[in-house]
């Protein structure tokens, strides 16, 4: 087991080693790179495809390796039918991928990055899906947005594909921090860290208060990743990326890690009526509205990423429909979207590339020019639609089966789910029919098949879909029916054949077929018909998205220059306002106001003398209006200080503060002859009044408080040591000197550091001139340390 | 001077009567070097030559030391040494405790990298006018901050630190830097000058400045309202040195007008020494009037996080974008002080480290960016992604790193973070996180569109000057610490929550400090 | 005794605070001053006060006797007065080069750090 | 300012302080006195000599810049306290020794070393504001 541990977790790295290989391998070789890259998903594939018996068998494999013990994060995987399912979507098509890109994007200058992103993204994504801890799903998760961020806006030179770059990662980035909230909410409910865990604890979590919370956070991170709406808007527009990535990130992995997440969760937070109501609700409408704004589109990327919107609607509803065989239908339908649309995806890839062109409109009787390329378009799109024999016909079957139970609930869904699927079925025809039907249109680029490296691809994509229906019974035995069973959180088997039974289900396809047909044929009119929809609902969010940025940055600014008002008295205003606040609420709030002191009647004579000359220097300082008077005034109020502090048995203190107040004296002096003070401190009344409260409030403060401090009780100790041991230990007499120099010295060198600074800085003030200035531009310094 | 005494005194009532060990001298060591350092660099300053041969391997052997200090602490605990050999709490004690040794360590690694920048974005006038002994004394203060054990001592520590920013910040005299001067150093003087008077008051009220004596008494103290008057002047000034909401002012004012690597050393280092004061002062001293004032920290903390992150969204210059995200991280780390119990000072500390890390690299790379686009503008800035593909992987990193996500070093925190405050239901302060984190990720990823991969608008004149290994090796190796913390976050988160456990619950600092309960 | 101290203090800094609001760079330097000044002698009376006698051990004796004055607040603000007198010398010649830089002393037009009116940041992509 | 009068009494009156200085220097430790305020005095000495014979004729006189002066102080002060490292105590603490010089006991220690190197800061830093500032008078 240890030796298959190991392995397991080299596969899931492999993708990471490669895409540091990448831009090295294809600097190297070209194109012919991709060979060598796609190794590691196949070899990953291979893996996983090794793993299928043991999860056939209902085994689930675990392994993991401490991570951060601390946070009790280990990082750990665990492969169940669901994951392995996922695992091998995400190698095997990546593989296919990788190849694809080989072709599509050769001779692109940036093609090694390319590479890079994209075997970036697939490790990502691998990790997501195996994920056990909730920790590593996040971080996975969110992976997968910054990938997808660098992938859609690869073609960065334009601006759309910026815009829709910035589109994805805010809303994929806002859904990623709403997960973050509700995982760590499942853990603080739970107590639990690791997903495969949280089934021991289902029903406490189905009861716990913070249910509804968390659910609601978790869905946020959910619909944003699988485009439901209202946060659709975002995966149509990341169709700005290369081909590749719609294909594979946007329809067949990336998108679908919403839905695993729903997957995963509905064993342990399923069949409550929030689950059962919400995900249907948004399912259902993401599936029509995704199909009507899809028929409307000619764009042949945006028909089909519209129907992944729409397809990734028809799983949540299905996730959260809460009846029987309501989860297989899901899991059929999950694998047989993610081969069909991978698959048309790249079709639609290389019809652009090799004719320069995906807008149906231009396209035309391409059959003869791309036989290869029409054959798996036709498979692909015949899966899609539903036709017997594909898998996606089971997946059909399954889903109609799942919901026609009779009641209104389900009426209500069938229908939806019918319409939703006959529009697919119309849409899916267009793709695959329209560009290689009819006669021939000219295109931009001289139509032909495209090389190996893109057609290989979507053709075994859509072989598989093929296969897959007519050998149902493998693909249920190892694939559909773990996976199912992972969903329901309990034993399932999906039996669900290629031949059609007499039923309802038939009945319905039958229905869908025959509208999807219909619309089919009168494309244009739907087409039509959708556009005046549209345009009576209004704008959509994708518009809103542009008025959120900038009325956020708008917003920004306007609350910026409100708290960063950039004027010097507004910042000291604030500043002395909560200075008073602070010394005057505690003694006030904790109705602790010091003791009513008696009249110092101790005072003598000439100590009042000072102090009263002390605060007249103050009042002449604060009358100044000229420079004189307020050196003079700021004089006596110091030289009164130092008196005071020589009556009260300071010497040294005393001596300091006179030659201190004298050289402040002079310094002042000497820059005030320079300096003009206005003559009166322009504030009108109203301001002077303001400015006098809060100065008073603060001076009533400070004295409250140290009234307060002075009449608790005062624990001498650290003087009486200073007092005994300062002669007779540290051979000093004058303690005050002492402590500076001995005692305390460390503060006294600290000091001395701090006047050697402010000489230099006093110098590098005066002489540093600025120089003229060129311009904002951070001038470099080419000349080195020379002079 | 008078002759010995004669009579026989027991020196022992006066003095650690303990031998010293060499190790003991790690906790001055790096203080010491670095006053040293900037004396000599003082003396030969006109030997411009000399300056960088003196000060980059300086701040390696800080690196070195603080290295070796962090590594005793973890090994054996706290421990301390009186300067002066006087007993504790009469002489000046020096303690290394896990969190302060852990910010020495992570100042020291910045404070390399910024010196290793400065030999290519300081020029002969800056150099001649004192730059590398103000980085010099700079470093003395923070890493005295960050070690002392006495609450004056922890002052002038502050003061040296701040004077010495007041040398860097002007150095070069344009109009914005002496602009923003102004305010920086009227602001910051009210500040510091706060946190003087509340140690007089402290003074006043407990007799003692040593802070692990402090720690001993003030559970004793039963006075609810000065201790709760005390403890939140102590908040003020240091809301005010960290640039909390509502006063930080000062910051954003200016903190783009000085070099570049002068914002990087600011923006890494100067408001984490106010939070590391806040936690120190907070947490260990006054743990029962934290709880009181938390609604007040968190408050603060909230909307420090929130407008930080809009302030980034509203601004043009890249360099004033920083400056609002470092007022977003700050609001971080208040975040879990107010929260307080192990997982929030722990968060909060792990924040504070990522911080001084990330907002180095953050103002690093804007550097470079401005090198290479020609401006400091988001209006002229582009083309960067194409013209220095490595700038724009590092941008990456750093930009993602700043916003919180994977897989760089600003997640863990977050994390931590969130856990602690729904854990106490503050859900309100981990929507503020959430938020703050959401509107940091639109500022930057804007940032990345417009500078990076927009094309140069037409008619932004570009004069770019050639990448030289003394401007990346210092961003590469910070991006380099941003990725392998995200990736491996064991060390720093293990040894976060020791510190935050060692702060909560000082009875290994006490006990450093007073190995024999001490005098009373 | 302290409270004579006390109310003095509150003197001090309701001038300094006052002083600090104004518009004018010069004043709020006067300010800083007298703040500097109130911070002084409010550390003077949070260590107690006597009259008189200054902390020096007389000659013939070992330690100091009780009267004596407390050295150690004299001790911190030895230390804090030198700082503030740096600060306050470096903030004079800072408002100095203010007032020749930026051709005034009004806060309210200094705006070269922060401008008025900056235009939006751009709202594109 | 400029008067021949200041011009005739500073260099005595300089002189005197200097002296002065080094007394209020030396006898810090038992009597009011110490390095702070024997800087001060001496760099008012300088300052009183700048302003009286101008800036270069003070620089010339102390040779070397008034902030190397500083540093040196700074580094004299720094070392003072690191000498204890030899002696197997703590950071700063107070070493005294008594060397006889020509009969006479005379005690010499790291705290006075320490207070000297104050002393060199006050003077260096404060005279270097000083002169820097009356220097610009001549501009």
């Amino acid at each position: 087991m240890a030796d298959q541990t190991a392995l397991t977790l080299l596969c899931l790295f492999l993708p990471v080693l490669a895409a540091l290989l990448a831009p090295m391998a294809i600097g190297r070789f070209g194109a012919a790179g991709s060979w060598l890259l796609a190794l590691a998903p196949a070899f990953s594939f291979v893996h996983f495809l090794t793993l299928l018996p043991q999860i056939a068998d209902g085994a689930a494999i675990t392994g993991g390796y401490a991570w951060v013990p601390s946070l009790n994060l280990s990082f750990s995987w665990f492969l169940d039918g669901l994951s392995l399912t996922f695992a091998l979507l995400i190698t095997g098509i990546g593989t296919l991928i990788v190849l694809y890109s080989g072709g599509y994007m050769k001779g692109h200058p940036q093609q090694g990055r390319f590479l890079c992103f994209i075997l970036l993204f697939m490790g990502a994504m691998l990790g997501l899906v195996v994920s056990d801890s909730f920790l590593m799903l996040f971080v996975y998760w969110e992976l997968t947005s910054i990938t997808s961020f660098l992938l859609i806006g690869f073609d960065h030179e334009r601006e759309a594909a910026r815009r829709a770059a910035l589109q994805a990662l805010v809303v994929t980035g806002l859904g990623g921090l709403s997960l973050l909230a509700g995982l760590i909410f499942l853990w603080n409910m739970t107590g639990v860290t690791q997903l495969s865990l949280l089934v021991n604890v289902d029903d406490m979590l189905r009861e716990s208060p913070f249910y509804l919370t968390a659910l609601l956070l978790l869905l946020g991170g959910a619909f944003t990743k699988s485009a439901q709406f209202p946060f659709h808007f975002w995966l149509p527009n990341a169709m700005e990326a290369p081909t590749p990535v719609s294909a594979y990130l946007h329809s067949a992995t990336m998108v679908k890690a919403g839905v695993y997440l729903l997957m995963r969760l509905n064993p342990v937070m399923g069949e409550t009526p929030a689950w059962e109501i919400l995900l249907p609700f948004f399912g259902g409408v993401t599936l029509i509205a995704g199909t009507v704004l899809a028929i409307r589109q000619t764009d042949l990327k945006l028909m089909l990423a519209y129907t992944t919107m729409a397809s990734l609607g028809l799983l949540v509803m299905l996730t959260g429909f809460g009846a029987p065989h309501a989860v297989e239908a899901a899991a059929l339908y999950l694998v047989a979207h993610s081969l069909f649309k991978g698959a048309l995806f790249m079709v639609a890839g290389l019809i652009d590339h090799e004719c320069g062109s995906r807008d149906v409109a231009q396209l035309g009787g391409l059959r003869k020019a791309m036989p290869i390329t029409f054959g798996a378009a036709l498979a692909a799109a015949l899966s899609m639609g539903g036709l017997p024999l594909f898998f996606g016909f089971l997946a059909k079957e399954e889903i109609y089966y799942a919901l026609a139970h009779g009641d209104l609930r389900s009426i209500l869904f069938l229908v939806v789910a019918v319409g939703g699927n006959a529009l697919m079925f119309a849409v899916a025809f267009a793709v695959a029919l329209k560009p290689f039907l009819g006669p021939k249109v000219e295109t931009p680029k001289h139509a032909h098949e495209g090389p190996f490296l893109m057609w290989f691809g979507p053709a075994l994509l859509a072989a598989l879909g093929l296969f897959a229906g007519i050998f149902s019974a493998v693909a249920h035995r190892f694939v559909s029916t773990p996976m199912a069973s992972a969903v329901a959180g309990q034993p399932t088997v999906v039996d669900i054949s290629t031949v059609p039974h007499i039923g309802m289900p038939l009945l319905l396809s039958i229905v869908t077929i025959v509208l999807g047909l219909l619309v089919y044929l009168q494309i244009d009119r739907a087409r039509a018909l959708a556009v005046r929809l549209l345009e009576a609902i209004g704008s959509g969010p994708d518009r809103g998205f542009d008025h959120a940025v900038a009325g956020l940055v708008r917003l920004s600014v306007a609350v910026t220059r409100i708290v960063q008002p950039g004027r010097l008295e507004i910042y000291l205003t604030v500043s002395f306002i909560l200075l008073a606040l602070t010394l005057l609420v505690p003694p006030i709030v904790y109705g602790e106001l010091p003791d009513m002191p008696s009249w110092p009647s101790d005072v003598l004579f000439h100590e009042w003398a000072f102090v009263i000359l002390a605060l007249l220097g103050l009042f002449a300082v604060l009358r100044a209006s000229d420079r004189l008077t307020a050196i003079v005034s700021l004089g006596i109020q110091g030289f009164a200080v130092a008196v005071i502090f020589l009556l009260f048995g300071a010497a040294d203190l005393s001596f300091t503060q006179f030659m201190v107040e004298t050289l402040s004296v002079v310094i002042l002096a000497l820059v005030m002859t320079r300096l003009r003070l206005s003559p009166t401190d322009h504030r009108p009344l109203g301001q002077l009044l303001f400015d006098a409260a809060i100065a008073i409030a603060c001076g009533i403060g400070f004295t409250l408080f140290l009234l307060k401090a002075t009449q608790g009780p005062f624990n001498d100790y650290l003087t009486q040591f200073f007092n005994t041991y300062s002669k007779v230990v540290a051979h000093g007499a004058n303690v005050v000197n002492v402590i500076i120099v001995d005692f305390r010295g460390t503060d006294t060198l600290g000091e001395i550091s701090v006047v050697l600074i402010t000489g230099l800085a006093v110098l590098a003030l005066i002489r540093v001139k600025a120089k003229p200035r060129a311009d904002a531009v951070p001038a470099a310094v080419e000349e080195g340390a020379k002079s | 001077m008078a002759a010995p005494t004669t009579a026989p005194i027991d020196l022992s009532a006066a003095y650690l009567m303990a031998p010293t060990a060499l190790a003991d001298w790690l906790v001055i060591a790096p203080i010491g070097l670095m006053i040293l350092l900037g004396a000599v660099l003082m003396m030969v300053r006109h030997r411009l030559h000399l300056h960088g041969w003196i000060a980059i391997p300086g701040l390696a052997a800080l690196v070195l030391l603080d290295g070796m200090l962090l590594w005793r602490v973890v090994h054996h605990g706290p421990f301390t040494m009186t300067a002066g050999r006087w007993l504790p709490p009469f002489g000046i004690s020096f303690t290394a405790d896990l969190f302060g040794a852990l910010m020495a360590f992570v100042a020291a690694v910045v404070a390399l990298a910024a010196g290793i920048y400065a030999l290519r974005d300081i020029d002969a006038s800056g150099r001649r006018y004192g730059f590398f002994p103000f980085l010099m004394l700079l470093m003395a203060g923070v890493t005295g901050a960050f070690l002392t054990g006495d609450i004056f001592n922890l002052y002038v520590w502050f003061e040296v630190l701040l004077i010495s920013s007041f040398g860097l910040l002007i150095l070069g005299s344009e109009r914005e830097q002496v602009d923003g001067a102004l305010k920086y150093a009227i602001l910051n003087l009210l500040g510091t000058t706060l946190f003087l008077i509340a140690v007089g008051y402290l003074y006043a009220i407990f007799g003692t400045l040593n802070m692990a004596d402090i720690a001993r008494q003030a559970g004793d103290y039963h006075g609810t309202a000065p201790l709760m008057t005390l403890t939140a002047l102590f908040v003020l000034a240091f809301a005010m040195k960290a640039a909390a909401f509502p006063v930080n002012f000062w910051l954003p004012a200016s903190y783009h007008t000085p070099r570049i690597v002068v914002s990087a050393l600011f923006g890494g280092l100067l408001t984490k020494v106010g939070v590391y004061a806040l936690m120190r002062v907070m947490v260990m001293l006054f743990p029962l009037q934290r709880e009181d004032l938390s609604l007040v920290i968190a408050v603060s903390a909230a909307l420090s996080m929130v407008l930080g992150a809009l302030g980034a969204l509203a601004q043009s210059d890249l360099r004033r974008m920083a400056g609002f995200a470092v007022i977003a991280g700050i609001g971080n780390v208040m975040a879990g002080v107010a929260i307080g119990g192990p997982t929030g000072v722990s968060g909060a500390i792990l924040y504070a480290l990522h911080s001084i890390v990330t907002m180095t690299a953050l103002y690093l790379l804007i550097g470079e960016a401005a090198r290479v686009g020609g401006s400091w503008s988001l209006q002229t800035l582009g083309g960067i992604y194409r013209k220095a593909p490595w700038v724009a992987a590092s941008a990456f990193v750093i930009f993602f790193a700043t916003a919180g996500l994977p897989p760089f070093s600003g997640l863990w925190p977050k994390i931590v973070l969130l856990k602690a405050a729904l854990d106490i239901g503050a859900w309100w302060l981990s929507a503020s996180i959430l938020f703050s984190a959401f509107i940091l990720t639109l500022a930057l990823g804007r940032v990345f569109l417009l500078a990076f991969w927009r094309p140069q608008p037409a008619g932004a004149a570009v004069t770019v000057t050639t990448g030289t290994v003394e401007r990346s090796a210092p961003l590469v190796g910070l991006v380099a610490i941003i990725v392998f913390f995200g990736l491996f976050p064991e060390l720093p988160v293990r040894l976060s929550q020791e510190a935050a456990i060692g702060l909560a619950d000082p009875t290994a600092y006490i006990q450093s400090v007073f190995p024999t309960g001490g005098a009373e | 005794m302290e409270t004579v101290f006390s109310v003095l203090i509150g003197f001090f800094f309701a001038a300094a605070v006052y002083l600090m609001l104004s518009k004018h760079s010069v004043r709020i330097l006067l300010g800083i001053a007298i703040f500097g000044n109130g911070v002084n002698l409010l550390l003077f009376t949070a260590g107690r006060l006597t009259r008189e006698v200054p902390p020096i051990i007389p000659a013939g004796m070992d330690t100091l006797p009780a009267t004596a004055a407390n050295p150690l607040p004299q001790a911190l603000i030895l230390t804090a007065i030198v700082i503030s007198f740096s600060f306050f010398a470096f903030l004079l010649v800072l408002t100095y080069r203010g007032y020749q830089e930026l051709g005034t002393d009004n806060t309210d037009e200094m705006r070269f750090a922060e401008p008025k009116d900056e235009p939006l940041p751009p709202l594109g992509y | 300012m400029n008067t021949v009068i200041l011009r005739t009494v500073a260099p005595p009156i300089t002189a005197l302080m200097l002296v002065f200085s080094v007394f209020v220097l030396l006898r810090g430790h038992n009597e009011p006195g110490g390095g702070f305020i024997g800087g001060l005095i001496a760099a008012s000495a300088l300052a009183i000599y700048g302003i009286a014979h101008g800036v270069a004729a003070v620089r010339l006189a102390i040779r070397f810049h008034p902030m190397a002066i500083a540093g040196f102080g700074l580094l004299l002060a720094t070392l003072s306290g690191f000498v204890s490292i030899f002696a197997g105590v703590p950071f700063m603490t107070g070493l005294w020794i008594y060397p006889s010089l020509f009969g006479v006991e005379v005690p010499l220690a790291t705290v006075i070393s320490f207070d000297i190197g104050v002393y060199f800061v006050v003077v260096g830093a404060i005279a270097g504001i000083a002169l820097t500032l009356e220097g610009r008078e001549e501009d």
